[in-house]
């Protein structure tokens, strides 16, 4: 208990998650997913970790482009790592240290006299192989789940900020406040959600926060409901009441007495709701809603491998991760219930 | 070709014609009728009769009607291919030969053809094909209760009028004098069933799933909403027997499914479901026609080759657009697309390059254009001259604190891994391209109210180069115009003016060429690739003619292809043997394998 | 309570006109309406389909509307009243049952939306059993027998199915069972020879036939929830005091359960039931256009891309009735068998 | 002296739980005559309803465990009988109520049905309309007005005196040789808890049935019991007749607990004494006596050993503690 003056009850759900072994292992490779994902530029990059050139070190993985006429090549445009690995290796005036997956999302390694998509191959790199146009199905498939993780998580924190507001705001209030946003919330969830997107998609191209904002129009409802309901509920235990008897302003009750009570119940939304996340990214990008081309996403890679059913790695590459992640969320998710709110396991002879 | 002088006067005595007309309309003197039977006959002797030919749809028309909202799918030419129209032009030497009308001729003013109607032409209800049907077609074409503006306004503009001599003579007039060889193009009309089309009062929902009657070979026969459509031929059908026509229009039945995904029926097409399927695509060429049905020889592969599609595909550039107003923009862009890489590694090298604008008309291109070449030496030139020589931290010039940036607009998904490449081949030259997908209407709508940076996509082309629509002042700078670049210069002005209104082909070819010229040095138009061929994969049992295809109506997918299937000029020239048929299906069953055909005919292959 | 349903049913009306109003307002605003569709159809060529024929007559591609042709298409399509005015109009025949007319089939919205409705309630109603089928003796059997072997396998299963969208099993179905291996149709309601089949039977046998594959990517994603509602819900009930008071009066454990704890864990899931009324009738789009099924999801979602206005808002005026319907159905449901419960 | 029903003898339960094994229940030993009134007292989590639990056999499996000892009815051993068998004693010759009415009974259930149920159970030849008749008299004698418009009520539509009521004519329905009453007048208000404890009387009055009393209030077991058992950490730490429990309480914690009750007849300015100290947790029970860390009279001996459940004067006082014969005169 350290530094963190824990209350004895949360000391007791974490330990009760942690002895959920599915979901607490679950718990922890994600997590650790998540963070090497922040540094992907490190494990799957076609720029180089490090540049040894007559004598200098460059570290190129970060930061401006370094020209190819700078390491001695005869171009202007960014270095090809890749080839320049071979041509210090042959000259003996220099190395270069790749990362372990030795290629951009974006760039097509194509081939003279062979056709995309290869298949998987260890001696090229493409330890997943390539999609249709050359790009390694490995670094689409990483860089896509960063943007699917975040995309999620800051949808999360949104559309969580939005719904316990009003939500709680609804349930607190009651009365003609809570029957004009139920109205609005029956109305608004009703509405053709990708007429939506076709309109903003025609005004502009849709980009990472522009999408969130689309999500973030429909997404917030849900928690917006449960937030309602648990509100209405806390608000008539004794607690509150004898909060009020005893004049606490209404701010103060709600974020004193119910909010604090309602977290657990937050707490265990929050995994479904990055799962739900992820799926709307990917569902949007399958439709070709979502991310404008090229931007890695597991969407683009589920319909073109679904459209290129021969080239089977496509289509599994991404289901595997997308299966993996997913379940690994549901498995957190359902600890995390468990933890919160253990179930009694209760037979009779 | 040979010549047919015949005098009418004694025909049109006898003739009373309808309405009280005072004076009858007399035929001109001395006009000289022609006809065409000694052409080559494309279609194969040894069709025979019988059997259905299975293809399928991607949607279910949304229309039986073939005018008004709606009726442009791709469904139309089916309908289309059962409309005869008076003359039809011979697929291999462009030469007209006789449809509905047994002989032709022209006016001296280059306005009017003359016509000597089939006396055998039936509707497909039984009922005789009148003058009057064809007078009709533009009274029903200028209708505002079919809601077609565009025809409208072609017929208003465009046409003139119908003249009923007799029974058996009419002659349809153009608008304005147009050279020979196009005019027929325009006034070589169809009749439309006056008897059919009495109440023309809500025309658009009345008659949405009516089927009318046609002149063609065959007719619908049963349909299941939104399932499949089925024609069926005609049994006596008037035009069986004539020279171009005959051991054409072979299948008893045509039947289209709807397949509402591409790869299902693909699927489909491998279990035998579908008699052909198109490979002109590389991927299903090269990777997709694979395997046991193809080791076996129960599929056959033709790859055929014919005239390039006259499209003009390219990428138009904006010039209203502050970065690409500048010309050398213009060509450093010409010069830094790779679409030399995207042809060669992507899609096998299947394409070819699209060299200028007018590409795919015979004499009136200009061979000796030569699309600008990937040369990132060149394109840092350009760049430079206009002023865009340093490089941001991200490679991309910039210049007084601007990035050199566009975004291309289009419209359809399959194109998008070709924009990728091409996007990260401008990276290396220091351009961004932003990719701006949208879907098909609302990418061409941006273009057409110039919303656009960069627009890719392609302009349907008619059978001779067209160029005011797309490069007049008149239409630049303004919504709802096809002059997507914004081309603003009073050189192309004069010379579209001079175009549109010379009479000659001679004089027109050279125009042509000097505005294809123009075009190129303008670079506002940048050509990309075109399709000189198109590949089918089909089940053994159907059968082609020797040369499995025409030059101009069409690739070997004309036989094929709902688009063509009937269409009287070229298509219908396949059979299915049904005995082979059975056989080849039980010789699947059993793993009996037949030698693997691979086709590759160059019959019409145009070679620069 | 009465009461509080009639207030229910009136409150639909103004909800049932926010919601209509407003995807009204916003048909106008979508770009690629019917008439620039119209327009786009007209000029530009497309790669599947060949241009003009010369039949057609040459180079109308190249012409350009003038302002009076425009407001004509406008007239034609009802775009030339102001958005309220034809709101009205539209609604008064909505009042009168009449949906309009669907601007891409030209037939009436209604029929088209009639001829969709059976498959998507038959794959609906279907899912729905087979949902609850697995589900509830699947749920009750995990709570007795929380925490065993079978507990942690199923659970794994049933996580799986809910985790990949039912979309994605779709396709590995497709590609698995009907591609690779031919065990079943590629998609479609029915096969190519119903029609000539001899007996009902034989017909019965071949929808079912078709709808495996479909079922089977429907029920995956939809029985993880009401499995692990019914689960949770019968441990609670287990828990409670009244099964303890039950096994006291000597009612053995199991009738003790099916007697008393099965139907209060039933509340939640009777609670859900009306929600899933509009999805009975909606269908998944993606499922029905993976395997090719006519159904009401796929209407939906096709009419949206293709701008058909009037399909639009009838699919629309359906979901929306039967989602208001349903939650007070639902709320009827929970009355139904929760005593306790009291509207007001 | 009348018969012995009811002979439970070293009785140990334990509930495995997360955070380990927890002995709720420690050789409990002890006798339920015929026609008396047993109490148990002590404080929450003592092991009082533990120990009705364990006599029912209503322990919530997989949890919680007979490890050891046997409950001796009328000649059976409870712990062992066969499940089948256990279902006709119960609610038929054992019969139990519990502390919340409130949640003891099925809230989706009509009063009628919970009533009928237990009657049609264990008499299977019983018509229909005999079971009506025979639930609602029984309504009827607890005391409920209008029986038969009450049998057609919810649960939630009665108050909590009423719910009580009938959760005792459920369990009175069968003629019951013995009755657990768990703690049934502890969510009851004053007065309704004077009227259950006098119907309970009555009622023992008029069957004769045993009665096994548990509370934490000393104020009803004086006015119900006739003996009582005073449980401590899972033990029985003292056993007597209610006159020479309250009289002479022998062990220091029932002092302290007979000490902690208001009484009119002390000064009002005097604070109420209470016992110091918590409860210690079921898993570390230290070993030894398990009061001895609130005990003002704690030795080195308490710490390492276990007192005895010893005789006390007469032979129905027992006390666990080995100073209690010191402390007598204290």
């Amino acid at each position: 208990m350290s530094l963190f003056q824990l209350n004895p009850l949360t000391v007791k759900k974490i330990n009760r998650f942690k002895s959920i072994r599915r979901g607490y292992y679950s718990f922890i490779i994600f997590v650790i997913l998540v963070l090497l994902s922040c540094f992907a530029e490190v494990l799957v990059n076609s720029r180089a970790l490090l540049v040894s050139y007559e004598g200098s070190l460059y570290f190129p993985t970060y930061g401006a482009i370094i020209p190819g006429k700078t390491l001695g090549l005869d171009y202007e445009y960014e270095t090809n790592y890749r080839d320049l690995q071979k041509i210090l290796k042959e000259k003996g005036n220099g190395f270069v240290v790749m990362p372990p997956i030795p290629f951009d999302p974006y760039e097509n390694d194509l081939r003279d006299g062979e056709f995309p998509p290869f298949a998987p191959s260890f001696e090229e790199g493409h330890y997943l192989g390539t999609d249709t146009i050359a790009r390694d199905v490995a670094a689409r498939l990483v860089y896509g789940f960063r943007t699917a993780i975040f995309f999620s998580l800051i949808l999360l924190v949104v559309s969580y900020l939005i719904g316990v507001s009003i939500g709680a705001a609804m349930g607190y209030f009651g009365g003609l406040f809570d029957l004009l946003f139920q109205r609005i919330i029956e109305i608004w969830s009703n509405i053709p959600f990708l007429y939506v997107i076709m309109i903003i998609s025609s005004i502009m191209i849709p980009n990472f926060f522009t999408l969130i904002a689309i999500v973030l129009l429909f997404g917030w409802i849900q928690m917006t409901w449960y937030m309602r309901t648990v509100t209405y509920k806390e608000k008539a235990r004794e607690y509150v009441m004898a909060a009020r008897a005893l004049g606490a302003s209404n701010a103060r009750v709600i974020f004193n007495h119910i909010l604090p009570n309602t977290v657990s119940i937050i707490i265990t939304f929050i995994p479904f709701s990055v799962a739900s996340g992820i799926i709307a990214l990917t569902s949007l990008d399958y439709l070709g809603f979502g991310l404008p081309a090229p931007t890695p996403s597991w969407g683009e890679l589920l319909s073109q491998g679904s459209n290129n059913l021969e080239s089977i790695w496509i289509v599994s590459s991404v289901i595997v991760a997308m299966t993996i992640i997913l379940v690994m969320v549901t498995f957190i998710g359902e600890a995390i219930r468990e933890a919160f709110d253990p179930k009694k396991h209760t037979t009779y002879e | 070709m040979k010549f047919n002088k015949q005098t009418v006067l004694m025909l049109i005595a006898f003739v009373m014609l309808p309405s009280s007309v005072l004076a009858a309309p007399q035929l001109p003197a001395n006009i000289e009728w022609l006809t065409n039977d000694t052409d080559k006959v494309f279609s194969s002797p040894k069709a025979t009769k019988g059997g259905t030919l299975k293809s399928f749809l991607l949607s279910f028309p949304l229309t039986l009607r073939y005018v008004g909202p709606d009726a442009n799918g791709g469904f139309r030419s089916a309908i289309l291919g059962n409309k005869m129209s008076l003359v039809a032009s011979h697929p291999n030497t462009s030469n007209l030969f006789p449809s509905l009308a047994t002989h032709w001729a022209y006016s001296d003013d280059n306005t009017t053809m003359y016509f000597k109607l089939n006396p055998d032409v039936r509707w497909s209800d039984g009922k005789k094909v009148t003058p009057e049907d064809y007078a009709f077609t533009l009274e029903f074409m200028r209708m505002k209760d079919i809601v077609a503006p565009w025809y409208n306004t072609y017929y208003n503009d465009e046409i003139g009028e119908v003249v009923i001599y007799d029974d058996h003579t009419i002659s349809v007039s153009s608008a304005k004098p147009r050279p020979r060889n196009e005019l027929y193009s325009h006034v070589s009309i169809n009749p439309t069933p006056r008897h059919f089309y009495k109440d023309m009062n809500g025309f658009v929902k009345k008659y949405n799933w009516k089927i009318a009657p046609n002149t063609g070979p065959y007719q619908i026969s049963k349909i299941k909403k939104g399932k499949s459509i089925t024609f069926e031929r005609k049994k006596n059908w008037w035009a069986q027997d004539l020279k171009y026509y005959k051991n054409r229009f072979n299948v008893d039945k045509v039947k289209y499914t709807v397949i509402r995904d591409i790869n299902l029926a693909w699927e489909h097409f491998k279990k035998g479901k579908l008699d052909a399927f198109g490979l002109t695509l590389p991927l299903y060429w090269h990777e997709k026609a694979k395997g046991e049905i193809f080791d076996n020889g129960y599929v056959n592969k033709l790859w055929f080759y014919s005239d390039p599609q006259k499209y003009a595909f390219g990428i138009w550039l904006n010039q209203d657009n502050p970065i690409l107003k500048d010309r050398n923009v213009r060509l450093g862009i010409a010069h830094s697309m790779n679409i030399e890489k995207v042809n060669k590694q992507v899609l096998r090298g299947d394409y070819s390059r699209k060299n200028s604008y007018s590409s795919g008309h015979s004499e009136f291109t200009d061979r000796s254009i030569k699309a600008r070449k990937f040369d990132l030496k060149k394109a840092d030139e350009y760049f430079n001259l206009a002023g865009w020589s340093e490089r941001g931290g991200d490679g991309i010039r910039v210049k007084d604190g601007k990035r050199l940036s566009v975004s291309v607009t289009y419209g359809s998904d399959s194109h998008t891994p070709r924009l990728v490449v091409l996007k990260e081949e401008f990276k290396r030259a220091g351009l961004e391209l932003i990719l701006r997908k949208m879907d098909g209407a609302a990418s061409f709508k941006s273009a057409l109210e110039k919303k656009h940076d960069i627009w890719w996509g392609a302009l349907g082309g008619g059978d001779f180069p067209q160029y005011w629509g797309t490069k007049h002042s008149t239409n630049a700078h303004k919504a709802q115009t096809n002059n997507f670049t914004n081309t603003d210069d009073p050189e192309m002005d004069k010379l579209i003016e001079a175009f549109r209104s010379a009479m000659s082909t001679e004089d027109r070819i050279s125009l042509s060429r000097k505005l294809e010229n123009l075009i190129h040095h303008h670079s506002a138009w940048i050509p990309t690739l075109e399709v000189p061929y198109s590949r089918i994969g089909y089940w053994r049992w159907l059968k082609l003619p020797d040369v499995p295809g025409t030059k101009i109506g069409g690739p070997a997918t004309a036989a094929f292809d709902f688009g063509s299937s009937f269409n009287t000029s070229d298509g219908g020239m396949f059979w299915i043997d049904t005995k082979l048929k059975k056989e080849v299906l039980k010789a699947k069953k059993k793993g009996k394998k037949y030698d693997p055909v691979l086709t590759v005919d160059k019959t019409y292959k145009i070679s620069d | 309570m009465t009461q509080y349903f009639i207030r229910r049913l009136l409150l639909i009306v103004p909800t049932f006109i926010g919601i209509t109003i407003l995807v009204f307002v916003i048909t106008r605003f979508v770009p690629g309406g019917p008439i620039e569709r119209m327009i786009a159809e007209a000029q530009q060529a497309s790669m599947q389909s060949g241009g003009m024929t010369q039949s057609s007559g040459n180079g109308i591609g190249a012409a350009t509307l003038d302002q009076d042709q425009i407001k004509q298409l406008e007239e034609y399509y009802g775009f030339d009243k102001p958005v309220l005015v034809s709101y009205w109009d539209w609604l008064v025949k909505v009042v009168h049952f009449d949906l309009g007319v669907s601007t891409r089939y030209s037939d009436p919205v209604w029929d088209t939306i009639k001829e969709r409705l059976p498959i998507s309630a038959f794959y609906g109603i279907l899912t729905m059993l087979i949902t609850y089928f697995i589900s509830i003796p699947l749920g009750y059997m995990k709570a007795v027998r929380h925490n065993s072997h079978f507990d942690h396998v199923s659970s794994i299963v049933v996580f799986i199915g809910y985790a990949i969208p039912s979309y994605v099993v779709g396709i590995i179905l497709l590609v698995v069972f009907a591609s690779n291996l031919e065990w079943f149709p590629m998609g479609g309601f029915y096969g190519d020879e119903f029609e000539d089949m001899d007996s009902k039977l034989e017909q019965v046998a071949d929808v079912f036939y078709h709808a495996a594959l479909p079922l089977l990517a429907y029920v995956a994603g939809s029985f993880a929830v009401m499995t692990f509602m019914m689960k949770n819900s019968l441990m609670d009930n287990l828990a409670a005091d009244y099964v303890r008071t039950a096994i006291a009066k000597g009612i053995p454990f199991k009738k003790a359960i099916t007697r008393h704890a099965m139907r209060n864990s039933l509340i939640p899931i009777a609670t859900h039931f009306g929600n899933n009324i509009s999805v009975i009738i909606g269908g998944s789009f993606l499922i029905e256009k993976i395997f090719n099924i006519d159904g009401l999801g796929l209407l939906g979602y096709e009419s949206i891309v293709e701008r058909d206005y009037p399909i639009v808002l009838g699919v629309l005026v359906i979901s929306a009735i039967l989602q208001l319907f349903g939650n007070i159905l639902s709320d009827i449901c929970v009355a139904a068998v929760d005593p306790r419960v009291q509207f007001r | 002296m009348s018969e012995v029903l009811l002979k439970v003898k070293h009785l140990a339960t334990e509930f495995d739980t997360e955070q380990g094994i927890a002995r709720a229940l420690d050789d409990i030993s002890f006798e339920v005559k015929a026609g008396e009134t047993l109490g148990i007292v002590g404080e929450s989590g003592c092991g009082k309803s533990v120990t009705s639990l364990s006599i029912m056999r209503l322990l919530p499996k997989p949890a919680g465990n007979i490890v050891n000892g046997e409950v001796n009815f009328k000649g059976q051993d409870l712990v062992n009988l066969p499940a089948d068998d256990m279902h006709n004693i119960r609610g038929n010759r054992i019969a139990m109520i519990f502390q919340e009415p409130m949640t003891a009974l099925n809230p989706v259930y009509r009063i009628s049905r919970q009533l009928n149920e237990t009657l049609a159970l264990h008499n299977p030849g019983m018509s229909k309309d005999d079971i009506q008749q025979a639930s609602i008299d029984m309504l009827k004698r607890v005391g409920i007005p209008a029986p038969e418009r009450r049998m057609k009520e919810y649960p939630h539509q009665l108050s909590g005196g009423m719910r009580q009521r009938v959760m005792i004519a459920i369990a009175l329905l069968c003629n019951p040789e013995i009755l657990i009453a768990d703690e049934p007048t502890t969510a009851l208000d004053v007065t309704i808890q004077a009227q259950i404890l006098k119907l309970l009387k009555d009622l023992q009055k008029e069957t004769g049935m045993s009665i096994i009393f548990i509370t934490h209030d000393l104020g009803v077991i004086a006015e119900v019991c006739d003996r009582v058992l005073v449980m401590y950490g899972g033990r029985i730490i003292e056993q007597a007749d209610i006159f020479t429990l309250f009289d002479k309480p022998s062990h220091p914690y029932t002092r302290g607990l007979l000490n902690a009750i208001p009484r009119l007849e002390k000064p009002a300015k005097e604070t109420l004494s209470t016992i110091p100290g918590m409860v210690p947790s079921l898993f570390d029970f230290p070993p030894g006596c398990r009061f001895q860390n609130r005990c003002e009279y704690v030795q080195t001996r308490c710490e390492q050993e276990t007192p005895d459940l010893e005789m006390h004067g007469n032979d129905t006082h027992q006390v666990r503690c080995f100073r209690f014969k010191e402390l007598v005169n204290l």
